[in-house]
């Protein structure tokens, strides 16, 4: 169990922000973490911050204060929020820094998701391959054919994600779809459709972590951080932008880094009250959930059907809309799950507030090249 | 039957060669643990180990999963059709027994015709021409039918 | 003082190297330390790794070996190898690994640094301003104004990084050049000339390292880390790209970094044998000598007249030719200059071997938009 | 004494305004601090306070220090000649006193006509001309001479 508290956040709305760059909304989001415990950025003794598309995190010091102090950028594609926020654990927990910051922001065109990736060579994109939707399109098929999750599913993971977006003022999509409307929307990579695959976005979020010993120092409702694992992918894991794939299988990062943060931590998924699950599509979250230890394989399926998974269910998964109803501005996307389970610990999370007093909460984030970070979160 | 191709210009150097117009997918495999790669590589993820040998592919296997590309790539760097010439083109990973999955288009597209476990054999596929009047080939998989061909 | 330990170095040579990509560079540096220390890439706990024109550091995971092990990306510019070890001393003194590893390489193309920088906008760059080399130029000339250094000086400096660079088999630039031939190459921006500036080049450098009280496992030469400081700049401090400046003066993030490294260290610089400088330019050593704590402001003309900066002499800076005779790989360049001082403490240093059995040696990268990162590394 | 430019078209807006054909240049007051930034900035690295108002600079100063750009910028982002047509010229920090440092191109690029503390004063600058024929004009400093005139 890590000996660090966030004693302050601060997040600048998800959207489409013309005219705003990605540095900017970084910078709201930081002045806002500030206001919120007090503090200065004088007062920060360290910095970690991220951005893929917006600019070296480290340059906003001409913009919120040129006080000299260690400001380290981290780039781990859409795990970089996870990247950053162990950093910073390890920061304090080494002694470096008692007082600092985590950062992460972005800023995305439209479509800028399409192509990416190290391996996009000429021979493989000129071919009709290389797109992510591809990937995702091809692992939820296998894991249905195995598992025996049913199309109709997939659209109540969408469904619900705009339901609690809607009630999210953060949230980027906030108008609510039925089941229906997600299902029937443009089909893109078969068996996802449009509303079923997160966008590109902007926003940034910002959070002040301590020593845990000194967090009362700065607000009277610290939330303890009690794990934060990263892990990269083992031979054999099933990976986006990959022209051939091992016999031999893997389960993939998120289940060590699951594992990990839940050895870490000292609880097991039984305990945890609320969830943030990486959510790059509908599918994603539904294997996600088995992955990191919330089910068996397959069990998702009736979970669904139950409703176990609502704000109001047994476990609430992606109560803030996720990056379906949040888009997803690479840097920022990991910190903002950190940043949503914290309002749901301290009781502040409004309209889609997790009923009877929710005490520990636990983020996943996931990404290219086959990276997931784990948080554990309680009171 | 596949036509023949007059003209045929790989995609790219490295990733097949053409026998008899048959694509055959140029792979390499750990000589230390056996582990197969495709495209070629040095350095073996699953050993570490740095000595490989080139090897040919499989050209049968059975599909592991699949999709649907529903809307046009971007071009460049897709060298297919776009705008309105584009038609939806299925995707998949077909395992190769013993080797490995490979990721390729596939020459069907109806989601009613496409079955994981199928068995599916490698094809040339055109994907346009070149400025010199050539065919740009790379490599696709096709259903077997009943008989033994590809459909 | 850190509890941490260097118990295998490996490099790439520095240079030009056609067909041979950076990511290539930075895995043969990878294996040439887990061989120095005879370690396999399976008993890494964690990597710290970057790159800042090569791809993104973790995807050389599939070529050396997929571990599922956690591996954070950073990127600071000119000071991403300080950043990667001062993140990777973090991690474990946090107790989150006992033995990992911190990568740095690099390719860039000819003439890849002559405008950059987030500030270049159109204006900015369309009036013929936002050129690096302006920067360095006007800073030593402002320097030498008022600190009475004269040109001579700065050939001196120039001279001695080929004719240590030309003891360095791993070096790129390794023809010795007469001060005169310094003096008289090609003025770029006056009072620099070619052979005065750093070019950018290729090249990839790893270290192993663990907990102190467990090196002797690894190695019978551990090398100690007393020190590993970051800082960025202060309001009143001189950077690169800048369209004004405040009249309040600091004196910047390198004597930030060296007073927090010496206090951590608990040494002072009378203490250092050996010293690695950041020498984009030969203006950058002299003002760097002052700024680290070596000399006064002014005493670099009589110190380079005595030779005192040589191999042999009282305090020998850049050992290995430094960033002029090896050139500049953005994410390799701190970590060489780590990876000389181990030499150095080791006495591996072969003909540039400083004399005298040297104990402790310092290292001081610095890079835009105004960070410096400094190590002190002992027997 | 300077042409007059016929058709002068800034560089860039926001940046400065041409007062009869003189460049002003537009930068920033912190209302905490009163920290100058050029150009123009919302936020005070100094004191963080987020309140500036807009201030024209001083158009005379001292040459805080300098250096001579004798290879042609890449272009772009370059507007001025390159190739054979390009001269060396003159860039420094010109200290505004009270404000802050400015960088601006120098009129003069002789290192034996450039010296610390020289009296500086802004003059406009021709680039080049667009693809209308008009003259893209930025700010420069030119020497002070003794009777009081820009040389
Ligand atoms: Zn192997
Ligand atoms: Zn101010």
């Amino acid at each position: 169990m890590s000996d660090v508290a966030i004693v302050g956040i601060g997040m600048h709305e998800f959207g489409r922000h013309d005219g705003i760059s990605g540095m900017d909304q970084g910078v709201t989001a930081v002045r806002r973490a500030l206001a919120d415990c007090g503090q200065q950025w004088s007062d920060m003794e360290f910095a970690v911050g991220g951005s893929m598309d917006a600019g070296a995190a480290d340059t906003m010091v001409s913009r919120v204060g040129l006080t000299g102090l260690p400001f380290t950028n981290v780039v781990n594609g859409c795990a970089t929020g996870g990247t950053a926020l162990a950093q910073a654990v390890n920061t304090i927990e080494s002694g470096a820094g008692d007082l600092g910051i985590a950062i992460g922001f972005d800023k995305h065109e439209k479509g800028a998701f399409r192509i990416k990736g190290p391996r996009g060579k000429d021979w493989y994109g000129g071919s009709g391959l290389a797109l992510t939707t591809q990937f995702f399109g091809m692992k939820i098929n296998r894991y249905m054919h195995e598992h025996g999750i049913t199309r109709p599913t997939l659209a109540k993971v969408g469904a619900k994600a705009f339901r609690n977006g809607a009630l999210n003022p953060m949230a980027w999509r906030r108008k609510p779809l039925s089941e229906e409307e997600v299902a029937d929307s443009l089909m893109l990579s078969y068996p996802l459709t449009q509303y079923m695959f997160c966008s590109p976005g902007e926003g940034g979020v910002a959070m002040i972590l301590c020593r845990a010993d000194k967090a009362k120092q700065y607000t009277d409702r610290p939330i303890y951080l009690k794990a934060a694992a990263v892990r990269t992918r083992k031979f054999g894991s099933f990976e986006v932008l990959a022209p051939s794939i091992a016999l031999e299988h893997d389960a993939g990062p998120t289940s060590a880094a699951s594992k990990a943060a839940f050895e870490q931590a000292g609880i097991g998924p039984e305990d945890v009250d609320v969830a943030q699950l990486q959510d790059t599509e509908a599918g994603a979250e539904i294997m996600h959930m088995a992955e990191n230890g919330f089910c068996e394989h397959g069990e998702q399926e009736q979970m669904l059907a139950n409703g176990d998974t609502e704000i109001n269910g047994r476990l609430p998964v992606n109560t803030d809309g996720g990056c379906l109803a949040n888009g997803e501005p690479i840097g920022a996307s990991g910190l903002r799950q950190v940043y949503e389970n914290v309002l749901q610990l301290r009781g502040d999370a409004g309209e889609r507030q997790v009923p009877n007093d929710p005490k520990v909460a636990y983020t996943h984030v996931y990404g290219a090249p086959g990276i997931s970070g784990v948080t554990i979160l309680s009171r | 039957m596949t036509t023949p191709i007059a003209n045929p210009v790989a995609v790219a150097d490295g990733i097949f060669t053409l026998n008899d117009g048959q694509p055959v997918l140029l792979g390499s495999r750990c000589t230390n643990c056996d582990n197969h790669m495709f495209p070629r590589q040095h350095g073996c993820p699953r050993c570490m180990f740095n000595e490989q040998v080139d090897v040919e592919l499989a050209t049968r296997g059975t599909l592991w999963t699949w999709t649907v590309q529903a809307f046009p790539p971007k071009a460049p760097p897709y060298l297919g059709p776009v705008g309105d010439d584009f038609e939806p083109f299925g995707v998949g990973y077909v395992e190769l027994p013993g080797q490995l999955r490979v990721e390729a288009r596939l020459t069907e597209s109806d989601p009613e015709k496409l079955q994981i476990g199928m068995e599916m054999e490698i094809v040339p596929f055109v994907l346009g021409t070149d400025e010199d009047g050539n065919d740009v080939v790379t490599y696709a998989f096709a259903p077997v039918t009943q008989n033994g061909d590809q459909s």
